[in-house]
């Protein structure tokens, strides 16, 4: 298991990583999304894996050790959150870009050739 | 025994909607047009729903009925705003 | 204490004088004269003290931890210089108030003097070493502003920066010397420094220090090679060049190493150094000096000639030459001034300085002729006259050095004496013969207070060179004994010492140097424009400019070669670095690889995430081409995501990824319209294929490896056991203290509220950039037409406007269910937020989900539609939010508690018994308010970037149809 | 009444929503969700402009059955044309011509159509108001015809459009 | 398989292991058979009617197990199915609608309404 | 803790996070929001004044406020901490927004829709970021002022703004996915995000344990050197500084030293301690980083024209000369630089307000020709010797100009000079000296030379070059902010003495991280009893 999730997220990121570095615009917004996801799980896996024991002290006085780490998973809430209003920001702006300069070219003009 | 029985049955049931999504997966890859993919991803959400609902037997726990839940009430949002998409250009006029 | 004044005055003037109104001329002039005569007075008050060789000091802490001060002190060099800078400058204001021209803005002119005056004297007055740089700065500073006076013409201009760029830099080279020189020292104080000579001399510093500190002087000196600044520096008004370019500033450089001499010199390293500069500059000027045909331009390499002795004088290193230097100081201060003035008054009346032209000019102003020549014949070296002197005193001590055995140095002398007395002779030369006819004006005396100064320093020339013991000799005796302590030697300053070798050589100089002229001036009246033989590739200014090109040209080509301004390397970059600063970290280490725990491998997980990897690899190999597939892609692993956190006892995350999941899809797809569409290029060039193919191997690669390194570093983490940290405590207190079982909850409302309340804020702040962007959105002219589908006359709804669509199109039917699930998603909101504090949900998730079905009904029904009947006012809805967030913070601190202190207020109902509603509540009840107005703004404002373009269509009705994507 | 339950059927859903999530009975709840069940539809009331009106509960109930026989019966079909069928599939559009325009009456044929495997709604061909459908594997286009306007619409003209018909 | 994800499975009696197992297999069997006519049918015309399957009885079925299974085994109301299933069948037709009449209107455009795989509208009997 | 002093901690992000909600409420009523904004921004200033009076006295012991939002006890809840560091850089930032605001009076508040409340997240934000004691609060209120400063810098959308928010967005997403990373690194290593809390904990860790926190550290670190633009990773800066609006551009500069002021404080209450080969390693990295950034910028400024660009690579000196020293580290150092911090800062953001200015009077033909005339050594009309008078507007600029000049380049008599010599005298004093202090100084000296000569060039074409130029419009709203900050830095000049005693007092309260840790995790919540 852990294996598994330290592979996906090294998956995520690279395919994330191998998107921001195109030159389109759009390119880098489907990036920043990938990233952003293996960023989250990876805030996550720091209060290592637990199945089935949501953080839920549902009754007074239960071990607490059974529970997974509620402080990443705050965490994580907090940053998917920054990464939905970043995400918007940049769709926005590459709009932006693309309506002044005609290009969704990273860099706001076409690579002279 | 019954505890055997249904663990089995569950697990099948588990396999099987795993692969389900993987055909969705695969299908989602392949395409060819966009509406193929579109419903690639619709029957994703929704094989994920039935996961989420195995997953909810399993732990017994309703704690996961309420993702499912979720995914019945938003899972089409996305998939009928990339159909009207497709059929509009647009998705709000 | 007035000390201090004499030092503030110029300042106080400077700042009176620049807030006069331009046109103001004689008051100007006035004020100025004022400072100096003030200057003045104080100076010969307190000559009585420094005569008995006090030294007078007045200190202002500025910096004492760093031992900065404001140290005024006065000794006999001081108080030398000081007169020197007052008394010049006073002449110099004389004449300059008949010098510049009626247009010119002089309360400029003399605010720059004056301010100049006043560095000048902080110079000379310093106590301080860093003190001594700060003042040091400021007369470059002041003299590159008094050289571009006359900014409008491009030779002033090159002129002050290059003095500046110049002397600037070897004041920055001083100040690294003299922070060295007191570190070695223990202080920056004067009379420590001076005390530490047999430190400094033995330390490992003593060669830099000494070459920091020359670079300094010799740059402010003019001397070879850093001489080329000073002609230029003649582009000034001729006050300025009288004043700074002969008397004071460039005397600053041999100040310096007067005053410094005690502790520098007495090695080989300054005699070489120091006497070598000297020597070098000595030559080479007055050898140009014979072939300038510019009247300044002459004077500017005498000066530097002049200069360069006194600095040989100083690389001696013997007491006598000390006495010599500061002797031949005074003398060259006098005559040049003089000389400056009246090539001032030549270019003044006649409009012309050109040597070549000028003849002359004894029959049209007699009187300044006559003074002229005296004082050239003082700069030659002519007996009775005070150069003279100072020259032999010169030509005495480079026997002495030489000894009998090496004549290199007197050789020098004597040819410097004979190129000197050549120039003058050429100088002189403007004055005779025929009247010149085709001069721009015609020249006549000028008026008799602009001769004045130029008859002062005259009458001090012949005072000097006549009766030197009685006239100069207190001041020299003070100068001397201020430096020279107790190896003050014994001199003799008379007129007359007998025949002995120094006269001959005086002697062999004035012959020679008559003859040389003779010889060369048929040369001058055949070649007009000759530039000086052998020595015209020498041009420090042709290397200055070149210097200055190629810094300009080659920083800029290195600029670009080291950095870029295009996005793709720099993230390239980052992304490099980071992993190179993560590998560089973790393999600083040992190595630990102790499993601690590991969860069994689970199959449907793998499975899973086999999924997640294959949608997310497929979305970055369509992204380019296939924007949809790719954000589908992009979506299916999002959804593996979600499954993640829900397997992996996360619900709440679940839920949120989820809602956001929608959200994103939908947003994206908004924008999709308004990029360009995107076909594969046909058949790029081989080169630039394969400069692309060379690209993507790097990022690929890049890609690889930081994926690899994410991946390692994950599993590492997994396998080693969790560090007990502060997670149990919210494990257990939630309950009792946070009153809310969901964990999660009670730390993004309560535990850790503050951040929460910070993560709506961005949310917020987003929403606000996005709105204030598409206001003013422009799409590109091409997107601007209706898609493709809606003008397409296979569809039957091609031309139907929403509303007509929804309520008998073909949206007839799917309307009836979105409209249906509004009512039940906005229950099933409230019911996600009422439970949040208890179970997974919250603000977050329930203001996704009622914005989505808000979203809905514009998707149905289009923007106008919904909002002709609903206001929504996401604005409000944002603002009140995030104020609710703020007033439950505020609420606890109007209680006495800290900002965001939860409470719970137990309620007592009737029929419900009892509620307990924590005032967390009302701080998820402003995240909703937030959510829900950020994403409605976000996602509305770009919704109607497509009713815009749609009013625009149908306003010209026949848009060109696009090709579908 | 009418003013403050326009819509009682929704209402009603609302609420029993609203206690089915809470998954109580508490007074508490059955209180809020009574506020809900009013105040949620006037909130969206100006967003709905079609009025509901529902009559014969025992042929929605007949219809119900029927329904989920033939949903049961042509999911079966459907696995085993996925599984089994060598030979290619006859799938074709056909055109219905209905007679039902309900909107209401319109969408739970729909739903009917779309839950029941093998067939979906395309859409309302605008001038003839047909129905376009398409079937996974067609044998005989009247049989459908006859199916879907006997068993389908026709109850649904009953319980929606009573008092117009 | 070791499966982590079944560690709160309960006891029951047999006579209601047994129907609940099968719902489950049946469940599990019916959302293969329907990703695989995703996968398997040649257009997207047929593929649309795969998933169908699964949406409409392959969530059924497991919604009764989990109903049966819960509410005997849990003693818990089993009313969470009942609302999932409502909200399945009213939110998927609207996509299988909309995103069949995207296809549809797609292919028109595209003008090919022949008789390739990829046909649109090309009904049988004209009215 | 007793709240109605502490309060005053949490002030600074409550009162612009206040105004900012409330500022979206009043729609079109740009007067009123004006002024609303000013008093805030003016109440900001005073606070951070009054928090640099108390953090400096003795109202809380060692000079550190801990302020317990929510009431929760220092691991567990967020701390903010007001310490006299965190009190100067408040200051500067109140000082640099004033200035900002007043200038943005008569053009730039209109340019935007929701100009005055993003202004007053940006200083949440930054204050934020400042006050701060959690780690991941941090990324929070870093969030918070990036997201406020893309919605400024996107002020009145020219396509030149646009094009270089693109680069700054992205980098900047990316530098906060680092960020996160090296967060949660960090949290995974010492379980806790309390920077007190780890500075303690950072100290008993095992080996693998230590792994984690020091890549966390390092990944961390990229995130804030990006945003401090170190070489190779600034180079969005001086695109960016070009492109805005001035008094954005203005308050661009304050934030490129909050990424300073980050690495100052994290590494030395956390890492400087430590004495391992990784406190070794990333000192010499951060002293290694500062130099080459220190170098890139003086070529930059060399080699650049475009005044805007020249304004951004020398923040970049600035940033390269703070890290490197930061890197090389000492009590006396850090208080140097922390005098050099303040001067540069106050510097830089003047002159962006400036160039604003002075683009009014430039002349681009004029100016071209005016080069190639110098580059190929054409005089002209050398014989016309009747001056120009300068106009108080133009001599004001030019002033003001020069006095920016003086102190961006480290001339005397202003607070540039003052800064570099005490940064040189620290360094020469802090103990053995290698080559590398000399080489440092060596550089820093270079590197004011090439501004002198690029400045200087500037300035002889812009006010020397210009024979048609008329005097620009100066409304006293444009030309008090940029001369109230130099007056500033004048200030700072004079008061030399005292202020470097401060900002050594403050190095050494920094160099003793545990009065810091002791005190907050010795602040106890209010309970019941203590309570008013
Ligand atoms: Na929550
Ligand atoms: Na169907």
């Amino acid at each position: 298991m852990e294996a598994v999730i330290a592979l996906s997220i090294g998956v995520l990121f690279a395919s994330g990583v191998w998107l921001i570095l195109r030159p389109r615009t759009f390119q880098v917004i489907i990036g920043l999304l990938l990233i952003s996801y293996a960023v989250n799980l990876f805030i996550f896996i720091m209060g290592r894996l637990s199945v089935n024991q949501p953080p839920l002290a549902l009754q007074a006085g239960t071990d607490t050790n059974l529970f997974a780490d509620p402080v990443t998973q705050a965490l994580v809430l907090t940053a998917i959150v920054i990464g939905f209003a970043t995400t918007a920001l940049y769709l926005v702006l590459l709009l932006t870009s693309r309506g002044l300069s005609g290009t969704d070219h990273v860099d706001g003009r076409e690579p002279s050739a | 025994m019954s505890v055997q029985l249904l663990t089995l049955a569950l697990g099948f049931a588990q396999l099987c909607v795993l692969l389900a999504m993987v055909f969705c997966v695969i299908r989602l890859l392949r395409g060819p047009t966009a509406q193929d993919r579109i419903l690639a991803l619709d029957s994703l959400w929704m094989a994920a729903m039935l996961f989420i609902l195995l997953l909810g037997i399993g732990f017994a726990s309703t704690v996961y009925f309420e993702a499912a839940l979720l995914i019945a009430l938003t899972g089409f949002v996305s998939s009928i705003a990339l159909a009207k998409f497709l059929m509009r250009g647009e998705v709000i006029e | 204490m007035l000390l201090l004044v004499l030092i503030l005055i110029p300042f106080i003037g400077c700042i009176r004088a620049a807030l006069q109104p331009s046109s103001e001329r004689s008051r100007e002039a006035w004020l100025a004269a004022a400072v100096g005569l003030i200057g003045l007075a104080i100076l010969a008050f307190q000559f009585p003290q420094i005569s008995q060789g006090e030294v007078l000091r007045y200190q202002i802490d500025w910096m004492p931890a760093y031992g900065l001060n404001l140290v005024l002190r006065m000794d006999g060099l001081a108080w030398l210089f000081s007169l020197l800078i007052v008394g010049i400058f006073l002449l110099v204001v004389l004449y300059a108030r008949y010098y510049m021209s009626p247009q010119d803005p002089v309360p400029r002119f003399y605010a720059f003097l004056l301010a100049f005056m006043g560095a000048m004297l902080g110079v000379v007055l310093s106590g301080n070493l860093v003190q001594l740089v700060l003042f040091w700065e400021l007369t470059s500073l002041s003299s590159f502003l008094l050289i571009g006076y006359w900014h409008h013409r491009s030779d002033a201009r090159r002129g002050a920066r290059m003095a500046f760029t110049v002397t600037a830099s070897g004041g920055l080279c001083l100040l690294a010397g003299v922070l060295m020189l007191g570190h070695v020292a223990g202080s920056y104080d004067l009379d420590v420094v001076l005390a530490a000579g047999d430190t400094l001399r033995a330390h490992a510093w003593y060669r830099p220090v000494l070459l920091l500190i020359a670079l300094g002087a010799l740059t402010k000196s003019a001397q070879f090679p850093f001489h080329f600044w000073l002609p230029h520096a003649m582009a000034a008004p001729t006050p300025v060049s009288a004043y700074l370019h002969s008397a004071t500033m460039v005397k600053a450089g041999i100040f310096l190493l007067m005053r410094l001499w005690p502790v520098l010199s007495g090695t080989p390293e300054w005699t070489w150094l120091i006497g070598g500069a000297g020597v070098a500059t000595l030559m080479l000027a007055s050898f140009i000096a014979i072939f300038q045909h510019d009247l300044k331009g002459l004077l500017a390499y005498s000066t530097i000639s002049h200069l360069g002795l006194i600095t040989a004088l100083l690389g001696m290193g013997t007491p006598l030459a000390m006495v010599a230097a500061i002797f031949h100081t005074l003398n060259h201060a006098t005559f040049k001034a003089s000389l400056f003035m009246a090539a001032g008054i030549i270019d003044h009346e006649s409009g012309t300085r050109d040597m070549r032209q000028l003849r002359g000019l004894r029959h049209l102003m007699p009187i300044t002729a006559t003074l002229a020549i005296v004082a050239s014949a003082a700069m030659a070296g002519v007996p009775f006259l005070n150069g003279f002197l100072s020259k032999e005193m010169f030509f005495a001590e480079t026997l002495l050095v030489g000894s009998s055995s090496n004549y290199w140095m007197a050789f020098a002398a004597v040819v410097m004496g004979i190129f000197s007395v050549a120039y003058s002779l050429r100088f002189i030369y403007v004055f005779f013969g025929r009247p010149a006819s085709d001069l721009p004006r015609t020249p006549h005396e000028p008026p008799r207070w602009m001769r004045f100064p130029v008859e002062v320093l005259v009458v001090l020339c012949l005072a000097v060179g006549m009766m030197p013991a009685l006239s100069v000799g207190p001041l020299l005796q003070l100068g001397a004994q201020a430096v020279l302590g107790e190896q003050l030697p014994h001199y003799d300053l008379a007129v007359w010492h007998g025949v002995n070798l120094p006269l001959v050589m005086s002697f062999i100089t004035l012959t020679g140097g008559v003859l040389l002229y003779a010889v060369l001036r048929r040369r001058f009246n055949l070649a007009q424009s000759s530039r000086p033989p052998l020595l015209h590739r020498i041009n420090g200014q042709r290397l200055y400019e070149s210097l200055m090109l190629g810094l300009r040209s080659g920083a800029s080509q290195l600029e670009k070669l080291l950095g870029t301004r295009r996005l793709q390397p720099q993230l390239v970059l980052l992304v490099s670095v980071c992993l190179a600063a993560g590998v560089a970290a973790a393999i600083s280490l040992p190595s630990v690889w102790t499993a601690a725990h590991s969860t069994p491998l689970d199959l449907p997980f793998a499975l899973l995430w086999l999924l997640g990897c294959v949608c997310a690899v497929a979305a970055a190999w369509q992204a380019k081409y296939h924007r949809l597939s790719a954000l589908a892609l992009a979506g299916g692993a999002g959804l593996v995501v979600c499954l993640t956190f829900l397997l992996l006892s996360a619900p709440d995350l679940a839920l949120t990824q989820l809602m956001v999941e929608t959200v994103t899809t939908v947003l994206i797809l908004l924008g999709l319209r308004w990029l360009p569409p995107r076909q594969p290029q046909l058949a790029p060039s081989p080169r630039s294929a394969r400069t692309a193919r060379l690209r993507r191997s790097r990022d690929l690669l890049l890609a690889i490896l930081s994926g690899l390194a994410m991946a390692a570093i994950s599993y590492l983490v997994l396998m080693l056991p969790a560090a007990p940290g502060i997670s149990q405590f919210f494990l257990e207190q939630a309950v009792p203290q946070g009153g809310g079982t969901n964990v999660v909850n009670v730390l993004l409302v309560d535990f850790r509220g503050f951040d929460t309340l910070g993560e709506i804020s961005v949310l917020a702040i987003v929403a606000l950039t996005v709105y204030g962007l598409l206001r003013r959105f422009r799409p590109a002219a091409e997107s601007m037409a209706l898609p493709p589908q809606q003008t397409n006359p296979a569809d039957p709804a091609a031309r139907q406007i929403p509303e007509e669509q929804v309520n008998g199109g073909y949206l007839l039917v799917p309307g009836v269910y979105l409209r249906v699930l509004l009512p039940m998603i906005m229950v099933c909101a409230l019911y996600f937020f009422m439970r949040g504090h208890n179970m997974p949900g919250g603000g977050f998730v329930a203001g996704l989900l009622f914005s989505v079905g808000i979203i809905l009904q514009y998707l149905l029904a289009g923007t106008q539609w919904v909002e002709s009947r609903m206001h929504l006012h996401p604005h409000r809805w944002l603002a009140l939010g995030l104020l609710a967030a703020l007033a439950t913070g505020a609420g606890a601190v109007l209680a006495g508690y800290p900002f965001l202190t939860s409470h719970t207020a137990h309620l007592e109902l009737p029929l419900f018994g009892m509620l307990h509603v924590p005032s967390a509540f009302v701080f998820d009840l402003g995240v909703f308010g937030v959510v829900v107005g950020a994403t409605l703004l976000i996602l509305t404002a770009l919704a109607h970037q497509s009713s815009r373009a749609h009013r625009l269509a149908h306003a010209n009705d026949d848009t060109p149809h696009q090709e579908e994507p | 009444m009418k003013r403050w339950l326009p819509t009682p059927l929704m209402s009603l859903a609302l609420w029993l929503l609203w206690l089915m999530l809470n998954q109580s009975l508490a007074p508490v709840h059955v209180l809020f969700g009574g506020l809900l069940a009013v105040a949620v539809p006037l909130l969206v009331a100006p967003l709905r402009p079609t009025p509901v009106r529902v009559s014969r509960p025992l042929v929605a109930i007949r219809l119900l059955f029927y329904s989920l026989v033939e949903i049961l019966r042509s999911s079966f079909n459907v696995c085993m044309l996925i599984l089994f069928s060598k030979k290619g599939l006859n799938s074709k559009f056909i055109r219905i011509p209905l007679d039902l325009r309900d909107p209401h009456g319109l969408a739970i044929l729909a739903c009917i159509i779309n839950s029941t495997p093998g067939t979906v709604w395309v859409e309302i061909i605008p001038d003839s108001h047909d129905l376009a459908l398409h079937v996974f594997d067609l044998h005989d286009t009247q049989w459908w015809i006859d199916m879907i306007k006997g068993k389908l619409e026709q109850p649904l003209i009953e319980i929606f459009e009573q008092e117009t018909a | 398989m070791s499966n982590s994800m079944m560690s709160g499975m309960h006891d029951m009696s047999l006579w209601l292991a047994v129907p609940v197992s099968l719902l489950l297999v049946l469940g599990g069997l019916i959302t293969l058979t329907g990703a695989l006519g995703l996968l398997r049918l040649p257009n997207f015309y047929q593929r649309i009617h795969g998933p169908a399957v699964y949406i409409t009885v392959g969530t059924g079925c497991f919604l009764i197990a989990s109903m049966l299974y819960s509410s005997v085994a849990l003693q818990r109301p089993i009313v969470h199915e009942l609302l999932i299933t409502g909200f399945v069948i009213l939110t998927a037709p609207v996509v299988s609608m909309m995103l069949m009449r995207a296809a549809v209107y797609r292919d028109l455009r595209k003008g090919n309404t022949d008789n390739t795989p990829g046909d649109a509208y090309k009904f049988p009997r004209e009215h | 803790m007793s709240t109605t002093l502490d309060l005053l901690i949490m002030l600074p992000v409550l009162l612009p996070l206040l105004l900012g909600a409330v500022l979206v409420l009043l729609g079109g009523r740009p007067t009123l929001k004006f002024a609303l904004n000013l008093g805030g921004t003016l109440a900001l200033l005073v606070l951070a004044l009054t928090l640099y009076w108390l953090t400096d006295h003795d109202v809380w012991p060692d000079g550190v406020g801990v302020y317990l939002a929510g009431n929760w006890v220092a691991p567990f809840g967020i701390t903010m901490v007001v310490d006299r560091l965190a009190a100067l850089m408040l200051l500067l930032a109140a000082l640099i927004a004033t200035a900002a605001l007043l200038y943005s009076l008569r053009r730039w508040s209109r340019a935007g829709v929701h100009f005055h409340s993003l202004f007053q997240f940006l200083l949440a934000g930054i204050n934020g970021s400042f006050l701060t004691g959690d780690l991941f609060n941090l990324f929070v209120f870093f969030e918070i002022m990036l997201a406020a400063s893309y919605g400024l810098l996107l002020l009145g959308l020219q396509p030149g703004r646009v094009r270089a928010s693109m680069q700054y967005v992205v980098i900047n997403l990316v530098a906060s996915s680092f960020f996160l990373i090296g967060v949660a690194l960090i949290y995974a290593a010492c379980g806790t995000l309390n920077m007190a809390d780890l500075a303690v904990r950072a100290a008993t860790l095992d080996d693998g344990q230590r792994l984690l926190l020091e890549t966390g550290a390092a990944v961390l670190a990229i995130a804030f050197l990006t945003k401090s633009a170190m070489w190779p990773l600034g180079f969005w800066l001086p695109t960016t500084y070009a492109a805005a609006a001035p008094p954005v551009a203005a308050m661009l500069v304050l934030m490129t030293k909050v990424g300073i002021y980050v690495i100052v404080r994290l590494w030395l209450l956390v890492f400087a301690e430590q004495q391992d080969s990784w406190a070794a390693l990333s000192g010499s990295a951060l002293v290694a980083g500062g130099l080459l950034t220190l170098a890139f910028g003086t070529l930059g400024l060399l080699g650049s024209q475009e005044p805007g660009r020249m304004a951004g690579f020398c923040a970049i000196i600035s940033s390269g000369t703070l890290l490197a020293v930061i890197g090389y580290g000492g009590t006396a150092v850090v208080g140097a630089a922390l005098f050099y911090l303040a001067s540069s800062t106050l510097a830089v953001a003047a002159f962006m307000l400036l160039l604003d200015l002075i683009g009014r009077v430039r002349n681009p033909s004029v100016e071209m020709l005016a080069i190639t005339m110098e580059a190929f050594d054409i005089d002209d009309a050398p014989d016309d010797s009747a001056g120009v008078a300068i106009p108080a507007a133009t001599a004001f600029l030019g002033l003001s100009f020069m006095a920016c000049v003086l102190i961006i380049t480290g001339l005397p008599p202003l607070s540039g000079f003052v800064a570099k010599f005490s940064l040189f005298h620290a360094l020469l004093n802090a103990g053995a000296i290698s080559a590398l202090t000399l080489g440092l100084i060596a550089l820093v000296v270079v590197s004011g030379l090439a501004a002198i000569i690029s400045l200087m060039r500037f300035g002889v074409r812009v006010f020397w070059s210009n024979p048609d130029m008329q005097p620009p419009r100066l409304h006293p709203s444009e030309a008090l902010p940029a001369s109230g900050l130099l007056l500033a830095c004048i200030a700072l000049s004079i008061a030399a003495g005292p202020a470097s005693s401060y900002m050594d007092r403050t190095a050494s309260a920094l160099h003793e991280p545990q009065l810091y840790i002791e005190r907050v995790l010795s602040t106890r919540p209010v309970t019941t009893e203590n309570a008013p």
